[in-house]
């Protein structure tokens, strides 16, 4: 009595990212994981509480506050050949470490003439919704996914958390993962068996003809609460993931505006100049003819995220404002 | 020193002490929201700093600035209602916890990018010298940002330079649940100010009179003329990083051991045994502090929100300086 | 006798601003200058030289190597009532930079509910095409034209660079003002009687009724001669360049769109998630039903800039392409 | 040390020397393009430390490296090629002369950002302290470096996890037109290695010998698990900073005075004094080297231009390692 279904287990999008990373260093020793309160404080957020215990400060390793120094150690390291996972604490600190990341990591495979190659995955936490105020609320994705030489990919769901840690560590290339605080503590069902997913493609996360939530990382669940909203209307929403930021996966995007004709992009970044502007200009350049409405960007007001609870709430893309973005572009 | 004095300086640390046992509460309560950190155990060294500045001086603090604040002399009810959230909060409630602002005052926040305000405080000091004004600024920092590179940078700017900064190293020997032996090789952070050619004294920060003392001499030099300074302040946080932290990384023991140390404890005790406190005097003391601090919790209940169509406002200035 | 036209003066970019500069530091007791090498070298690309001698070194000041903390010292000083004037070397310097630009200058009127503001200037070279490699070639005006708080302009004419300070100075809030290499040597006529002029409207250089191309910066010159060119041939091109990236002037975009109906964007930025991405993203938002045809973005190949002439050149926009770009756009 | 190895520093540093006179003259002919940072008078130093390195150690050097490439072995042909841009260059000609890499002889470039390869150095050792090889990485640097906060960084890392990191700070009194003493407060280097408890020695960078010799004190050291090790070379650049300066800010005077401790000829003079080389000897050494040269230009002249069709290879590896 077997059942058919693959067997699941419910599990948070922390542990997933604990179990990937944990996983990868028992099956590779060159795999560590450096950077600040990693270790003895069990990370920031958590994510790698008792890992220290089982791997040893030499391969959990708690870093000074010194962002462009450890950041740099981890490109010095990846180049000698090791597969460091280096955490960033946030995205806010990470512009101490820009330096070392654009101009040495991604640059240094080209720039030599392909003699070399930066295997290090940087992690690092994003995004708003905890009131915790203007500079610690950034979401700064777009900046990455602009520099050639970097991967930015932006988990979202307890498999991808799980599983596109390995293929990042596969990558002989920069890989930079961002994982949006508020979902640290979703929880997801994953199959038992998984394995190692890729970094490129987006996903459909719900079909649907009427029009398309164009989406990635920390706003997936709002968004998917739209489509749901959506369809008590009668509106079926598309919903893309798009999982990677870099390389954008500009078919998956051209395919949803041409079968749902009306595209709202839903991002948690400024509106001016975010990854919503390309995805936009994407489908500008490549799907125009096939739109029946203008796209529409719903994204963070265009101000520092304020700390008052109902002044951040209104700062950030809600469930409400893609609801409404949608339903005027179906003309309902 | 008068007694008054020694009394005042005992009001003001017990001022924050009690301030923030009552942040703590409003956390738990989830008046509060966002990040908390907690100075007690701190409190000698603000109050032992700040209270030696001159009111045009101006101050630069970290996250972990409640302290700070109210010694500069910040209204508790402003300060409250910031870290509710409400339009009369000294930032609006636009900052919370980590971003007090006070213009009036030259209290320049409120930074949360460990290091991020000692350049800006580096820029202070280098208006004043270009203005000749004898003025000092006074920027805080923990141990934990002498391993950033913006520390190093702006010792060695302001030394260079010969500007009036005071900078002010809250030593409490942990960053996050990081020791200070695991952040630097070297853990005499005074040898870091030689390094620039600086004047470092090393200070019991558990001790106002002794803090008091340092910061009074150094202001002095630093104003005439002295160029900057570095006083590296020896204390303890009592409490856990921030309200997430479940305290992995040290023993409740050491905790103990250093709370036998606590600044307003020892200062109580002493003013006591000098005569210059009865326990009748600290009892008043005791009821008029809650009786302020209930008033900022009453002020910052009755505050207001700030309208959601102001959030666009204050990204530019909306008056242009003539 | 006199002349009725306006008498004017031939003049370089790179002296017009530092005629602009020294005449601010001559009204105003409150600008100074400061920067790696400004004063006893003359300025990386001598646009300070001769300063030091006439306003001495505490006013036109050297720093050490120390972007960080000369560029916050900056905002310090501006905080305090200065005004001044912050050279950053380049652009890619400005990486080093960023947390207190970003983390300080754009957010302290906000965060502090308008009690303060940070009205520094500061100024950096920017782009490529001197063969200086990968490291030193970055074209990053976008990142700053994502962030609320700031200010972001692109003189590329001599007026704008004599013009553009005065009124950044004037401005209560930050301004970057971004100088292309290339434009240091351009000369151009200066009105004799100038006056500052504003920061937030773009100007059509070139008018035009087949196809509107956009640009700005150190690609107005190519973007011009691609004109001239496209002119021989029978098309009349609009040429618009944007001055300001922050704000965006959306409302002349949209009119060169709606006037033009084909519309080309030259970017030396990289394409994805370039400035290129916002100014297409803005049509497909506002003006998508003008369009008789996709936009074009002629932006610099996504890779790491490349030392090697040819390579370089292959690299970066080149008038070549523009030309066929609009020509493809127009259908010839 | 045997009078060979004294001849062969000595040409060493006359090839560094000899190539970079060829360069400048190249430059002029529009041959090179982009930035040329010349070595001319620095080259003691380069040969003095890489010399003393295994072939197994790394290499992190500056955008003023040509002399480091050239004394780690790197072929000359190979570097004209890259500073003429061709495909036969160390780098494929998309580096030039900033960015000359060497992956068999773990030359790590050429980087142009002042301190950028400092954090890559204690990267690069880290790796080597994690997998127990005894390996030493000698990262380069000028003193302008120092005022950056990646230095500070880097150097607090090397020396908190003991990594074989041996820091060589070449003094040479300039950071294009900004002099030591308007650039640190403290310009005595070695105390900043000291705030680190990193074991710091000044050198007289002139010397080729004394380099030579601290080189391989500091490096027996670091490479017996001694931890980092930080050495300051005192020298001078004879030339501008680059093409482009003016050299505004220094006398002409104060280069000859410096001009008369070249390292090349104060070390020709004491061989020739101590009877190790005779004049012919030189002149064949010259003429050696300047067959070599001739050899490198002609190489680099016969070189060809990387088709642009390959623009877009190497932005990702092509190949994944296992
Ligand atoms: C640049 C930066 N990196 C990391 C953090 C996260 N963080 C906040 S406080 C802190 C510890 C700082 O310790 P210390 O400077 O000693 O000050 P303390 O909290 O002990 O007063 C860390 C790591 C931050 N805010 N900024
Ligand atoms: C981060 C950074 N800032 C500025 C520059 C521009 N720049 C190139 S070399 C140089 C001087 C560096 O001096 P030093 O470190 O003493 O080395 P030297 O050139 O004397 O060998 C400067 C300012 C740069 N390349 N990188
Ligand atoms: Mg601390
Ligand atoms: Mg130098």
């Amino acid at each position: 009595m077997t059942s058919l279904a693959t067997p699941t287990r419910t599990i948070t999008y922390r542990e997933a990212m604990r179990e990937s990373m944990s996983d990868a260093m028992r099956n590779d020793p060159r795999v560590f994981l450096m950077g600040e309160d990693v270790g003895r404080y069990g990370g920031c957020y958590a994510v790698s509480k008792g890992m220290l215990e089982e791997f040893g400060p030499d391969r959990v390793r708690d870093t000074p506050l010194s962002e462009a120094a450890f950041v740099g150690a981890g490109i010095g390291a990846a180049l000698a050949g090791l597969r460091p996972i280096v955490e960033v604490m946030t995205v806010n600190f990470s512009l101490l470490a820009l330096d070392q990341i654009v101009n040495t990591a991604a640059l240094y495979s080209h720039m030599s003439g392909g003699q070399f190659n930066v295997p290090i995955v940087i992690r690092m936490t994003t995004g708003a919704g905890r009131q915790l105020g203007a500079q610690h609320s950034h979401s700064l994705e777009v900046w990455y996914a602009h520099v050639p030489g970097l991967k930015v990919v932006t988990p979202a769901t307890v498999e991808d958390a799980r599983w596109m840690l390995p293929t990042a560590l596969e990558d002989p290339d920069p890989v930079i993962i961002f994982e949006h605080a508020a979902l640290y503590n979703s929880e997801g069902d994953l199959p038992e068996q998984g394995a190692p997913v890729d970094l490129d493609r987006a996903v459909v996360r719900r079909p649907g003809p009427d029009v398309g939530l164009i989406t990635y990382g920390g706003s997936l669940p709002k968004t998917l609460a739209a489509a749901t909203e959506l369809a008590e209307e009668g509106i079926s929403a598309q919903v893309l993931d798009l999982r990677s930021l870099r390389p954008l996966d500009t078919e998956a995007i051209l395919t949803t505006a041409a079968s749902t004709h009306r595209i709202v992009i839903v991002d948690e970044g400024w509106k001016t100049a975010g990854i919503s502007a390309e995805i936009a200009a994407s489908i500008a350049e490549g799907a125009i003819w096939e739109l029946d409405a203008p796209i529409r960007r719903v994204c963070s007001v265009e101000v520092p995220i304020p700390y008052a609870r109902h002044m951040e709430d209104a700062a950030l893309p809600q469930t409400a404002g893609i609801v409404a973005a949608a339903r005027e572009l179906v003309g309902r | 020193m008068s007694d008054s004095h020694h009394l005042d300086l005992l009001r003001q640390m017990l001022r924050i002490r009690r301030f923030e046992e009552r942040c703590a509460q409003l956390y738990q309560a989830e008046k509060i929201r966002g990040f908390l950190h907690l100075y007690i155990g701190e409190e000698g060294v603000a109050v032992g700093v700040i209270g030696s500045l001159l009111p045009d001086d101006a101050v630069v603090a970290t996250y972990r600035e409640h302290g700070h604040a109210l010694a500069r002399g910040m209204d508790p009810g402003a300060v409250m209602a910031e870290m509710y959230g409400k339009m009369e909060g000294c930032s609006r409630g636009r900052g919370g916890s980590m971003h007090l602002f006070d213009a009036s005052r030259r209290f320049y926040g409120g930074n949360a990018i460990v290091g991020g305000g000692l350049p800006l405080a580096v820029g202070l000091a280098l208006a004043d010298r270009l203005r000749d004004q004898p003025r000092v600024t006074a920027v805080f920092f923990g141990e934990g940002a002498v391993a950033e590179g913006e520390f190093h940078e702006s010792m060695n700017l302001a030394a260079l330079w010969n500007l009036p900064v005071l900078f002010c190293c809250e030593n409490n020997l942990y960053a996050m649940g990081t020791a200070l032996e695991r952040s630097e090789s070297q853990t005499r952070l005074t040898l870091k100010a030689a390094s620039y050619e600086m004047p470092a004294w090393e200070v019991d920060g558990m001790d106002v009179l002794a803090v008091e003392d340092a910061a009074r001499k150094a202001i002095e030099s630093v104003r005439s003329g002295g160029g900057p300074h570095f006083l590296e302040m020896r204390t303890f946080r009592f409490r856990a990083h921030s309200m997430f932290d479940p305290e992995l990384y040290r023993s409740k023991e050491e905790v103990e051991v250093w709370k036998e140390r606590d600044p307003i404890e020892l200062f109580t005790r002493r003013l006591i045994t000098d005569g210059g406190l009865t326990e009748d005097d600290l009892a008043t003391m005791e009821s008029d502090v809650a009786e302020e601090i209930e008033a900022a919790v009453a002020f910052a209940e009755a505050g207001t929100w700030e309208p959601v169509e102001e959030l666009t406002r204050f990204v530019y200035s909306e008056v242009v300086p003539s």
